[in-house]
């Protein structure tokens, strides 16, 4: 690891060189909020911002992508055969992402990235991308990434992480990938001794958060004593069932598969769903095994605090990067429906059948 | 409005002991500034946990669709104008309601004071004239007209058109109201701008469904958007798709739209879709002098056939 | 207020046409027919509420 | 990199009408290019993605047995757009086939033990597959008795008839087929519910002995009592079950029940492992 010093004329002309070889994508202005887009070249990120509206995921994940092209046109010799549609997975970096969605491209790679089978839009587009995160020292009043796992200047999925010191930037290099970006971009004035600075901020930026939750009680909680708890009506009254909450949150990879013709070709594509919607789970005989609201913000809860607890044991699927406290259009909160399922007693329960 | 959240204590606590209703459907006290969470209250000991103040956007007439309980519920004027609709429309019966008025004087947008304020907002309080802002760094006091949800600035209709009982006397009506000069701008547009302007204002949709779903009109069992036999809209970000969605969404709830501005407060990407509803709304007046929602006796515009209808449009 | 609607997002007035014919009125028919053809001649292709193949990435 | 979204090619070769409604159709398949069928090696229990270009995909059992070559086989229920797009092609129409998918029957496990097949209506079809699997004849000492519970609404409605009565006559297979009802007097089997004929026909429980069942909620229900009477533990009933799905091998996240996938940790599961999870099917 190595730890370079960057003025700021140096981090414009770096990046602006960097983009010879890069894509470069990065948070922009857009109206009242910012948003993850495609520099052009030259053009700055604008890194002074609390967290994007929504979150950068789909750099990797879009919310529409064509995986599959084919041709209807019998007069062809290839008709009806599903091909690989052609992506561009040149080098790309995304430069400011922020920790807590870096981490969560972690945890989407244990989903994409299995042992046993791999999606390979998603993990190519994985591996083309540099990951150069921004830390975090003016945290929201609703994030809570320290007591979920991850923290304003967490390292996780990130090849660099820089913090702002006024007049420049300092940047952990963190691998070979961040490296070759580095290298790149010129950056290349290394400060060893400012690692004590880096430490001293990563403390107070971690002061400043102060929302927190609670996770240690839900691995021993047991899975279907926890899903019968009695609060679930409780907790999902109001939703909307919209799906606000997991097209926002950056750990959300629910999709759909879906053809659209169009003459005689056709492509196949990957379109963002959500387990709030009701056709989610829907049988052609229409039968729902999750007909009712109460169950579909179940399975959200359930799968981010439990399910996944339970199958990978690397922790709740959440960073607490806030965005679905913030934008959730009745006030569904994750945080307290965290403190609802980590305080359950199964008792509860009894007395609520008895 | 801490006397409306006192009085609603009383009245739901009330209607609970003495079993005149099972169900209580309000607001409870949000987790963030400017947001409360509807929520329901069966046990009269619980009827502490409801609050009242310009947070209570969200229409809680969608809140009613096809419940089988005895139900009381809190009504600003253009709830209470759904809830005619609903009764209408037989998607709850009046009998199972005890409605209660709750006159308005309108709910704030947090967006706009999002847009006034520099920094994160950590506390809103507010008077019946004024809203405070404070900040980690700054306190600012707003003008409440000056921040009000655009549906409210231009609300015609701020007393319950129906109740069982009310919570206050009614507020005075605005009146010399222009609900329609921005449509009316774009009525006089070119075609070109009026197509670059929806194409603008829809772009940042995500297709999260958030508006349908607070729209207390939406409440078919499987929305056009999400049929698949036929297929009528293509699932993906096609700006068509997502425009079609939007205006045949709009079309659904012409002559029955009473603008309580739900759709425009839950998106979560700020679009504001009333510029269609709003359309057909100022076309259902001007052609069948139809204004939705104000008697349980009359059927939404749309609905009915009358001799004298506008056709000028059949060639 | 349909057509209204659609004129209003920017779909030329003329391109939608509505009429009641009966199927014993053929010579209407034709007519209708007719004017429609006439008057979208008139306006040109069509740009609006056309879908080429699906614009993602 | 292999691309689990991409299908083999494959034409349709064959199709046969099923059921007296013609709602179901046995499509048989060829694959298109050398090598397929190869790594198309699957195991009874096992489904795949039939794929139309155009209209989407919709996961099916595989109904052919492994111990068939040449060719995959699948019974299909016009129920959908895709398989009622699918019930209107041809013989020579090509599409795509995208698997093996899903986990199996656990055959290492029910090597040399007593096998109780329950089957209801069109869900027999991984059931045709295990018992042609067994039936081969480089198979059949591996296992114990094979006993066989099918049934349909009536005799016209049950599926792959020329094999049953071939099954019938066979003395290592013990076949007790059913109808709801009917009213052909020349009908020599049994009459009445899945469950009631299991609880008559089927052998006790055992440590060695294992049921398959397969078929609709409705007959799950109520041949999990008769099965439990009988003497099987949890751990001896083995079910398969269906959830919408899209990917087919766990990556779309919709088909979950708890922290199980029904496509990639299932379909196959023991009533022991259903218990442990949220009934979300």
């Amino acid at each position: 690891m190595t730890l370079l010093t960057i003025d700021k004329q140096n981090w414009t002309k770096g990046l602006t060189a960097a983009a010879d070889q890069y894509q470069l994508f990065g948070p922009v202005k857009d109206k009242d909020q910012h948003q993850f887009k495609a520099l052009t070249k030259g053009q700055v990120p604008d890194l002074d911002l609390v967290n994007t509206r929504l979150s950068p995921k789909d750099l990797i994940f879009p919310q529409s992508e064509t995986i599959i092209e084919y041709s209807l046109d019998e007069s062809q010799a290839d008709h009806h055969i599903m091909k690989e549609a052609a992506k561009d997975y040149s080098p790309r970096a995304v430069v400011g992402i922020r920790p807590c969605d870096a981490k969560a491209v972690q945890l989407v790679k244990l989903n994409f990235d299995a042992p046993d089978v791999k999606d390979p839009y998603w993990l190519q587009a994985y591996e083309a991308t540099t990951f150069i995160g921004m830390a975090c020292d003016a945290p929201l009043s609703t994030c809570f990434c320290t007591s979920a796992g991850c923290g304003p200047y967490n390292a996780e999925g990130l090849d660099i992480l820089m913090m702002d010191q006024g007049e420049n930037y300092l940047a952990k290099v963190l691998t070979d990938k961040g490296q070759a970006f580095a290298d790149a971009a010129g950056w290349n004035q290394a400060t060893p001794e400012a690692a004590d600075a880096f430490m001293a901020a990563k403390d107070a930026a971690e002061a400043k958060i102060v929302s927190t939750i609670s996770t240690d009680n839900l691995v021993d909680t047991d899975l279907l004593e926890l899903h019968g708890a009695s609060f679930w009506d409780d907790v999902a009254f109001a939703c909307l069932n919209c799906g606000t909450c997991t097209f926002s949150c950056p750990t959300c990879w629910c999709f759909d598969l879906q053809d659209e013709v169009h003459g005689k070709s056709g492509v196949r594509m990957k379109n963002w769903d959500s387990c709030m919607f009701p056709i989610f789970t829907v049988h052609t005989t229409g039968h729902n095994p999750r007909e009712t609201k109460t169950q579909r913000v179940r399975q959200r809860f359930m799968h981010k605090l439990k399910y996944f607890v339970d199958k990978y044991q690397t922790g709740i699927m959440c960073v607490g990067c806030g965005r679905c406290v913030r934008q959730c259009p009745v006030n569904i909160d994750i945080r307290r429906v965290c403190a609802l399922m980590n305080s359950f007693k199964p008792a509860d329960a009894c007395a609520a059948q008895g | 409005m801490s006397e409306y959240t006192e009085k609603m204590r009383q009245i739901a606590g009330r209607l609970l002991k003495d079993c005149t209703v099972e169900m209580v459907i309000g607001f409870r006290k949000g987790t963030m500034p400017m947001m409360n969470e509807p929520c329901f209250v069966t046990a009269p000991e619980d009827a502490d946990s409801l609050v009242w103040d310009s947070n209570c956007g969200i229409n809680l007439a969608n809140y009613l669709t096809n419940r089988k309980e005895k139900i009381a519920v809190f009504a600003k004027g253009c709830d209470s104008r759904n809830i005619v609709n609903h009764i209408v429309e037989n998607k709850i019966q009046r009998d199972q309601l005890h409605i209660i008025g709750v006159p308005c004087t309108g709910m704030i947008d947090k967006r706009k004071i999002h847009g006034m304020v520099d920094g994160e907002i950590l506390e809103v309080t507010e008077t019946e004239e004024t809203v405070k802002v404070r900040t980690a760094d700054a306190e600012t006091l707003l003008d409440k007209k000056e921040v009000l949800q655009n549906n409210c600035a231009l609300c015609i209709h701020r007393n319950p058109v129906i109740s069982d009982e009310m919570l206050a006397d009614p507020v005075e009506e605005q009146t010399d109201i222009d609900r329609y000069a921005d449509v009316r701008k774009i009525e006089e547009m070119g075609d070109e701008e009026k197509w670059q302007l929806f194409e603008d204002l829809l772009a940042p949709c995500i297709r999260c469904y958030a508006c349908r779903n607070a729209c207390p009109l939406c409440y078919c069992p499987t929305c056009f958007v999400d049929e698949s036999k036929p297929q009528w809209v293509g699932k993906g970000q096609d700006p068509i798709d997502i425009r079609t969605f939007h205006f045949l969404r709009a079309y659904h709830c012409a002559g029955r739209c009473t603008d309580c501005g739900a759709c425009q407060r839950a998106c979560p990407v700020g679009i504001d879709m009333r510029l269609l509803t709003r359309k057909l709304e100022k076309d259902c007046q001007e052609q069948f002098g139809w204004e939705a929602g104000l008697s349980l006796d009359s059927r939404p515009a749309l609905d009915v056939y009358q001799t004298n209808d506008p056709e000028a449009f059949i060639k | 207020m349909f057509t209204n609607l659609m004129e209003y997002m920017g779909i030329e007035r003329d391109r939608i046409h509505m009429s009641w014919v009966s199927s014993a009125e053929a010579t209407k028919f034709i007519d209708v027919v007719t004017q429609v053809t006439e008057a979208v001649r008139k306006l040109g292709p069509n740009t609006h509420f056309v879908k080429q193949q699906a614009k993602v990435a | 990199m292999q691309n689990p979204y991409i299908p083999y090619p494959v034409r349709i070769d064959d199709i046969t009408v099923e059921a007296e409604d013609k709602s179901l159709k046995t499509f048989k398949f060829v694959f298109l290019s050398d090598g397929d069928e190869e790594k198309f090696a699957y195991r009874a229990g096992q489904f795949a993605e039939l794929s139309i270009p155009g209209k989407g995909e919709i996961p099916i059992g595989i109904a052919s047995s492994p111990v068939e070559k040449g060719f995959v086989k699948f019974t299909v229920n016009r129920a959908g757009v895709v398989t009622t797009h699918l019930h209107n092609m041809r013989a020579g129409d090509l599409m795509g086939l995208r698997g093996p998918l899903g986990n199996c029957y656990p055959w290492d496990l029910l090597e040399g033990k007593n096998i109780l097949i329950v089957g209801g209506g069109f869900a027999f079809t991984t059931l045709r597959s295990s018992i042609v699997y067994m039936l081969d004849p480089a198979n059949r000492s591996k296992f114990g008795n094979i006993d066989v519970v099918y049934g349909a609404r009536s005799p016209g409605m049950l599926l792959y008839k020329d094999e049953l009565v071939e099954w019938e006559k066979r003395d290592d297979i013990n076949m007790h087929i059913t109808v709801d009802g009917t009213d052909d007097p020349d009908w020599k089997y049994n009459v009445g519910f899945v469950p009631p004929i299991t609880e008559q026909k089927a052998p006790p429980g055992g440590p060695d002995t294992y049921a398959i069942v397969c078929g609709p909620p409705i007959m799950i229900k109520f041949t999990q009592p008769v099965l439990e009477k009988l003497g099987y533990a949890h751990d001896h009933i083995i079910m398969s079950l269906e959830n919408r799905m899209k990917c087919g091998f766990g990556m779309c996240g919709r088909c979950g029940i708890g922290k199980e996938l029904v496509c990639k940790d299932g379909p196959v599961f023991t009533l022991d492992q259903i218990n442990q999870t949220p009934r979300e099917y």
